[in-house]
């Protein structure tokens, strides 16, 4: 299906609707008066199907791949949109790559309807202080679960645990139905939120659980790392566009300050690192969807490099406004406290780094 | 004047007694659990604890020790202030930053252009009254620019009718009096030369104050507007027109002890930091090693800061250059660090704390000191004025 | 042309095939022990070395493959030359850096801009003759501002009187001829309306060419002086007064490959470095750090250059946009990472070393790298200059 | 006697000397023929009595303390003066803090009367691959010294070795006498040079050996902190005054290129960094001057902050002068080699600011 999909055509599709309906006045209100997700924004998104995009077609979904999930994940970083994209997709993926057919039956079809979801991700990859035993028909699960992107928002929890053999399993929960209460940590980034989770043998059925293998651990993480990349480039887009704007209209000393050179060469410096930014995420982008041999390093190198000149593009971008961008209701804050979150998200900076050069280094030793 | 029986000023001959005696003191003194009272009760639990603290230092004498005696003050040496602040950095004492218009600011001024009428008014009515000044300079098209304000002083009788905007008045909502700077000429030649310079009791009719939000979630800056202000001619301070020049006064008065807090802050932050980082983020090497580096910056900035108080003490009117130095050394030093510690904690930095106001910026919470950084990268002269002024009138680069 | 029998370039119409002939054909063709005879040998053996390595290409057909089959060269597509190079780069092959002029800037002028006689004798000259050029663009009141240029050429009857002077020619003193700006017309309104393009020889009496010694020893750069020097008139190339168009032409030339193998051999030099620390310096965790913070720079401007070559895949004449963020990107990044390596060395790299000439600018001399670095942030564009385009003519920031 | 000289005066007196004896066409013909000191300029600087500045009035000397020695090395940097004043004053004060009469006694005169000198002073300190053993009433040396800074230029070496105990002991070695031949290094600091010498049995009397305590290697550790601070804040101010000359003289686009606000703002950021360095080493004098108890601390503090700043000052210079900085004929390159060099000697910036910040770190745990 990648074949005959326009990313083109998608990306205006999304872009023209979030400027719509996640304008720049939109994500300042809710900075200062929500936390976490916009349940209305994201019933026009379910709506629209975004939450169908990388969902196999047998289960509800339009079975696009990592090049659609790159342009959504940009075009929502554009408009720092308060939607959780990011761990819901992440979650289907995780589901989706059981390749356990009464699994996907059970739960695909809730997410591409618009169910909210998280999962467990630690970087680097594997740990976990959350048991799985099994007693009977059905498995216990007890320990805790820490910082579940949007998961006090979420109604199935893809966590990771550890089983009385030592393997990695991966579980599927229902918060409703298992009664569990995932507790929100409020962000400074008010667009998206944590989550801790303590359970205590909590009982579920037997066929809630697979095998956790390496590789689809690994092809998470790249997914995460692309989506962060990409959210980290439309946000740069959209930190540039504002800048530049307000470079051109801003006066003082009788002339724009736009055509002050000190502040022209730093745009003209983050704007070139920016350029790699972008191309360092298709080539990433393609790596991951061809399959390659260095995708974790193309995709934690993409990670890493777009979220670092994220944040050091939004510092400048402050102080490339004055006092207006030190305002709450100027939007560049929300978009500061995303590129800092974005960089500690899932694997932070070294974190990325080492998985990136992992090769190489080993390589030489 | 003489300093209360239980003040530490009695001791402030001798710098070791005096020493001796604010250690003593400031423990009693400094308001109970401010810290917390302020991030639970907000806005007005940090209105609160401000009163109590500059009441605390009023009745001590030390609000005002430093303004001469002629004017209520004790004349206390540089010396004695700069043990009096280290010792404020020291016991963690709330920052009196409600009143520093108030107790440097409005006072410069006035010793320097103030009518006798005047002075007696304004000055007593914070050394006594604890009244709470701020400066209206700011325009929303006046920043960096500020001589191309535009906010209209007109001449009508006895009084003067204002109409304009200001904004980043620091403390605004709290403010009883503000530094007003008009125009009342708008067609001299030279910008500098059309604005005067007032006295404005902030509960003129026609006055509204309205706060700006931070992205940290408080309200520290204001907007006022002045909408048909009546403003009577004896608040105009020097003459009509000479507003530029005293305004010079205004913003160079204090260009030592107030950073000089600021950094002993950070000094003392930093090692802090250190020992609240050393299970965590400091037992990584590559962390430990960035860490390390801020030392020696921390070390030259306390070192300049030593210099510009030399300066000050042989020539109180001094110390331009060096402050110009110190001022853009410190502030991207500030937030490199305060970036730095937002990005070592991890996701732990990312969480939201309700800010911790007047602990200076290095409160302990990395996001919102990061955040609070800009105060001193922006406001009073940006980086970006602060690098022309030292390339143009100091190293003598020519004008672009 | 038709390749010679044992060419690589018989294979060039499959691209894999091509690569596997390269592979086969590169170990036997490179100078045997360049890199040595270099160290020992000076400027006269990198100049054996250049005309060496050049012959086995010119033998093979490779040197001009690229040039169009009317001209003698073999039409070879973007994507074979792109194979071409990533396997230069990894053979670790001389750079042809002495012949860089006559193949990409002399023939992409004359294409476009050449008399049929002068593209007969010239192209021929390099393609068979192995002829040197040189570019004689910038004086020294004329870096950034080439515009501004000085150097007079008066017409007198069939000839043009040439006097001034030009700096930074790259390889000037071991050049048979020099693409030369001159002013025809000093009274022109705009600078540079008044400019001509001229094909000089230079062995003319009159001329002096010195070379510039750089602080790594070595003399890449040269002056060249103009006394009283005689051009016959058929060597003006275009019209009179055409010149800074032509240059345009000259400038832009080359956008892609020759950055392409740069970038290439960076890339390679990284993974070298790693095996070549990886128990001295990066065994350090944190300069192995601050060495893994390079990686994703490095596939940032591969990335870069990967999409500049396809631009120019669809549009030979394109990919202007794209090649100046490439030059920005690709110089500070050069620059950081040999300085980085430098200082990693430690006293290792403060070693003297004979300069490893032709060997890119990533020749494991990190000293030398380092200080070469700057042949890409100063010269052909500074930083600053592309920083000004950037800024006004892609972003629309109003000009100063 | 510190009290009675004039710091300001001693300043002047020696850059009026170095201005007349050692100009930059000096320096850059230096770096291009000659390799390590220039023995010319160095019998001048004999002459006028500089090598006896911090020797003990007793032994020859002026008697001069840390205040002075920052000022020569000061001055010396401002000129990159291709003299071995650092390695030859170092070694006069370990010969001068061993307290040991008769080996000041030997020794220091000659120092005092302009003998150059080098001396073995590793960081972290006291390792060492030298073994010294007691033989009858001689002592034995064997082992390698690398890096001794102007050692083959040296007539005395003041060397670190270990006895049969593990004690640190240091010994002083003359060159001719001994028929030692230290081998040169040439660098690209061509002021300077390193020597490596393999001694395999050489006999020397016992009386040339005194114990190394901590306090004295400390002591020398400080004292060669603060020295290549001092140059570091010379060479940074000579950079400066040839860059804002360059910058108000060359005209580009019908203007000083010091007009353009992009590189005024760059070299007010180098310019105000200065001032940190200046400062900080003028605390760091007096600590060690005052004997107090940071005065480890401060010393490596100063030298971490000044070499930074003067690589990050030079690099940027070489940018600012455009392709006049890249001849050997113009001399910021001198200026740029010392600067990495600075970095590098006597402990590199890694070590100093472990040594700067070990206190608060060690404090904190």
């Amino acid at each position: 299906m990648d074949e005959t999909i326009d990313l083109g055509a998608l990306r205006d599709s999304i872009r023209d609707v979030l400027n719509a309906e996640c304008p720049r006045e939109l994500i300042v209100k809710h900075a200062q008066h929500n936390d976490g997700m916009d349940r209305e924004l994201w019933s026009k998104a379910v709506e629209l199907g975004w939450t169908m995009l990388t969902i196999p077609e047998d289960h509800g979904g339009l079975g696009l791949g990592i090049e659609a999930l790159a342009v959504l994940h940009e075009e929502l970083g554009r408009a720092a949109a308060p939607l959780p994209f990011l761990s819901s997709l992440l979650a289907a993926k995780a589901i989706s790559d059981s390749a356990d057919a009464a699994i996907c039956e059970a739960w695909l079809p809730r997410l591409a309807a618009g169910a909210v979801a998280s999962l467990s991700l630690p970087m680097p990859l594997g740990s976990t202080k959350l048991s799985v035993n099994c007693v009977g028909d059905s498995l216990v699960l007890t320990g805790a679960v820490l910082n579940l992107l949007d998961g006090a928002d979420a109604e199935i929890l893809v966590l990771l645990a550890k089983d009385e053999h030592g393997e990695l399993v991966r579980v599927v929960l229902d918060v409703t139905a298992d009664g569990i209460q995932p507790a929100r940590t409020t962000l400074w980034d008010r667009g998206r939120s944590l989550a801790n989770l303590g359970l205590d043998g909590l009982h579920i059925p037997a066929e809630r659980a697979w095998p956790a293998t390496g590789a689809q651990e690994t092809a998470l993480a790249n997914h995460a790392a692309i989506a962060l990349a990409a959210d980290s480039v439309g946000g740069q887009a959209a930190v540039l566009d504002m800048t530049i704007d307000y470079l051109k209209t801003r006066q003082q000393f009788g002339r724009p300050i736009g055509s002050f050179q000190a502040l022209k060469h730093r745009v003209a410096d983050h704007r070139t690192r920016f350029e790699g930014d972008i191309w360092l995420l298709r080539s990433a982008v393609s790596a991951v969807a061809g399959d390659m041999d260095h995708r974790a390093t193309e995709a934690s190198a993409a990670k890493a490099l777009a979220t670092a000149n994220y944040v050091g593009l939004g510092r400048d971008a402050i102080q490339l406004h004055g006092g207006i961008g030190f305002t709450a209701e100027y939007p560049i804050h929300v978009f500061v406290k995303r590129a800092l979150l974005n960089e500690q998200l899932l694997g932070n900076q070294a974190a990325h780094l080492t998985r990136a050069v992992s090769r190489i280094v080993e390589g030489a030793a | 004047m003489t300093a209360p029986i239980d003040s530490p000023l009695a001791a402030a001959g001798d710098l070791d007694a005096f020493r001796r005696a604010l250690r003593g003191w400031l423990p009693k003194a400094i308001p109970h659990d401010w810290q917390e009272r302020i991030r639970q009760g907000g806005e007005p639990a940090y209105v609160d604890v401000q009163r109590e603290w500059y009441r605390a230092l009023a009745d001590a004498g030390l609000a005002t020790a430093h303004w001469p005696s002629a004017w209520g003050g004790a004349d206390l040496s540089l010396d004695a202030q700069i043990v009096f602040y280290s010792e404020l950095a020291r016991a963690d004492a709330p920052m009196a930053v409600m009143y520093v218009v108030a107790l440097y600011h409005m006072p410069a001024t006035m010793f320097a252009y103030g009518t006798p009428q005047q002075r007696d008014r304004y000055l007593e009515g914070v050394r006594t009254g604890g009244v709470v000044w701020c400066q209206g300079f700011s325009e929303p098209g006046s920043g960096s620019d500020l001589a191309s304000l535009k906010t209209r002083a007109e001449r009508r009788g006895d009084k003067y009718i204002v109409n304009g905007q200001k904004i980043w008045s620091s403390g605004g909502q709290n403010s009883d009096f503000c530094l007003l700077l008009a125009r009342t000429d708008s067609s001299s030649a030279r910008k500098q030369d059309g604005i005067s310079y007032f006295i404005c009791d902030l509960r003129t009719p026609g006055i509204t104050v309205r706060p700006i939000s931070q992205p940290t979630t408080e309200s520290e800056f204001n907007e006022i507007f002045f909408d048909d202000v009546e403003i009577p001619a004896e608040n105009l301070i020097g003459a009509e027109g000479q507003g530029w020049q005293i305004a010079q006064t205004t913003l160079t008065t204090e260009r030592g002890l107030l950073i000089f807090e600021c950094v002993e802050r950070l000094a003392q932050a930093y090692i802090r930091d250190a020992a609240a980082g050393q299970d965590t983020w400091l037992a990584d090497p590559i962390v430990a090693h960035e860490f390390a580096t801020f030392y020696p910056r921390i070390r030259g900035i306390q070192a300049m800061v030593a210099q510009l108080l030399s300066e000050l003490r042989d020539d109180p009117h001094g110390g331009g250059v060096m402050a110009t130095y110190v001022k853009l050394y410190w502030g991207p030093l500030l937030q490199d660090y305060t970036l730095f510690l937002t990005r070592a904690q991890g996701l732990a930095a990312q969480v939201f704390v309700e800010p911790q106001r007047c602990a200076g910026h290095n409160s302990g919470d990395a996001f919102v000191d990061f955040m609070w950084s800009y105060g001193w990268t922006i406001a009073g002269g940006s980086n970006e004025v602060m690098r022309n002024i030292i390339s143009e009138r100091f190293l003598g680069l020519p004008k672009g």
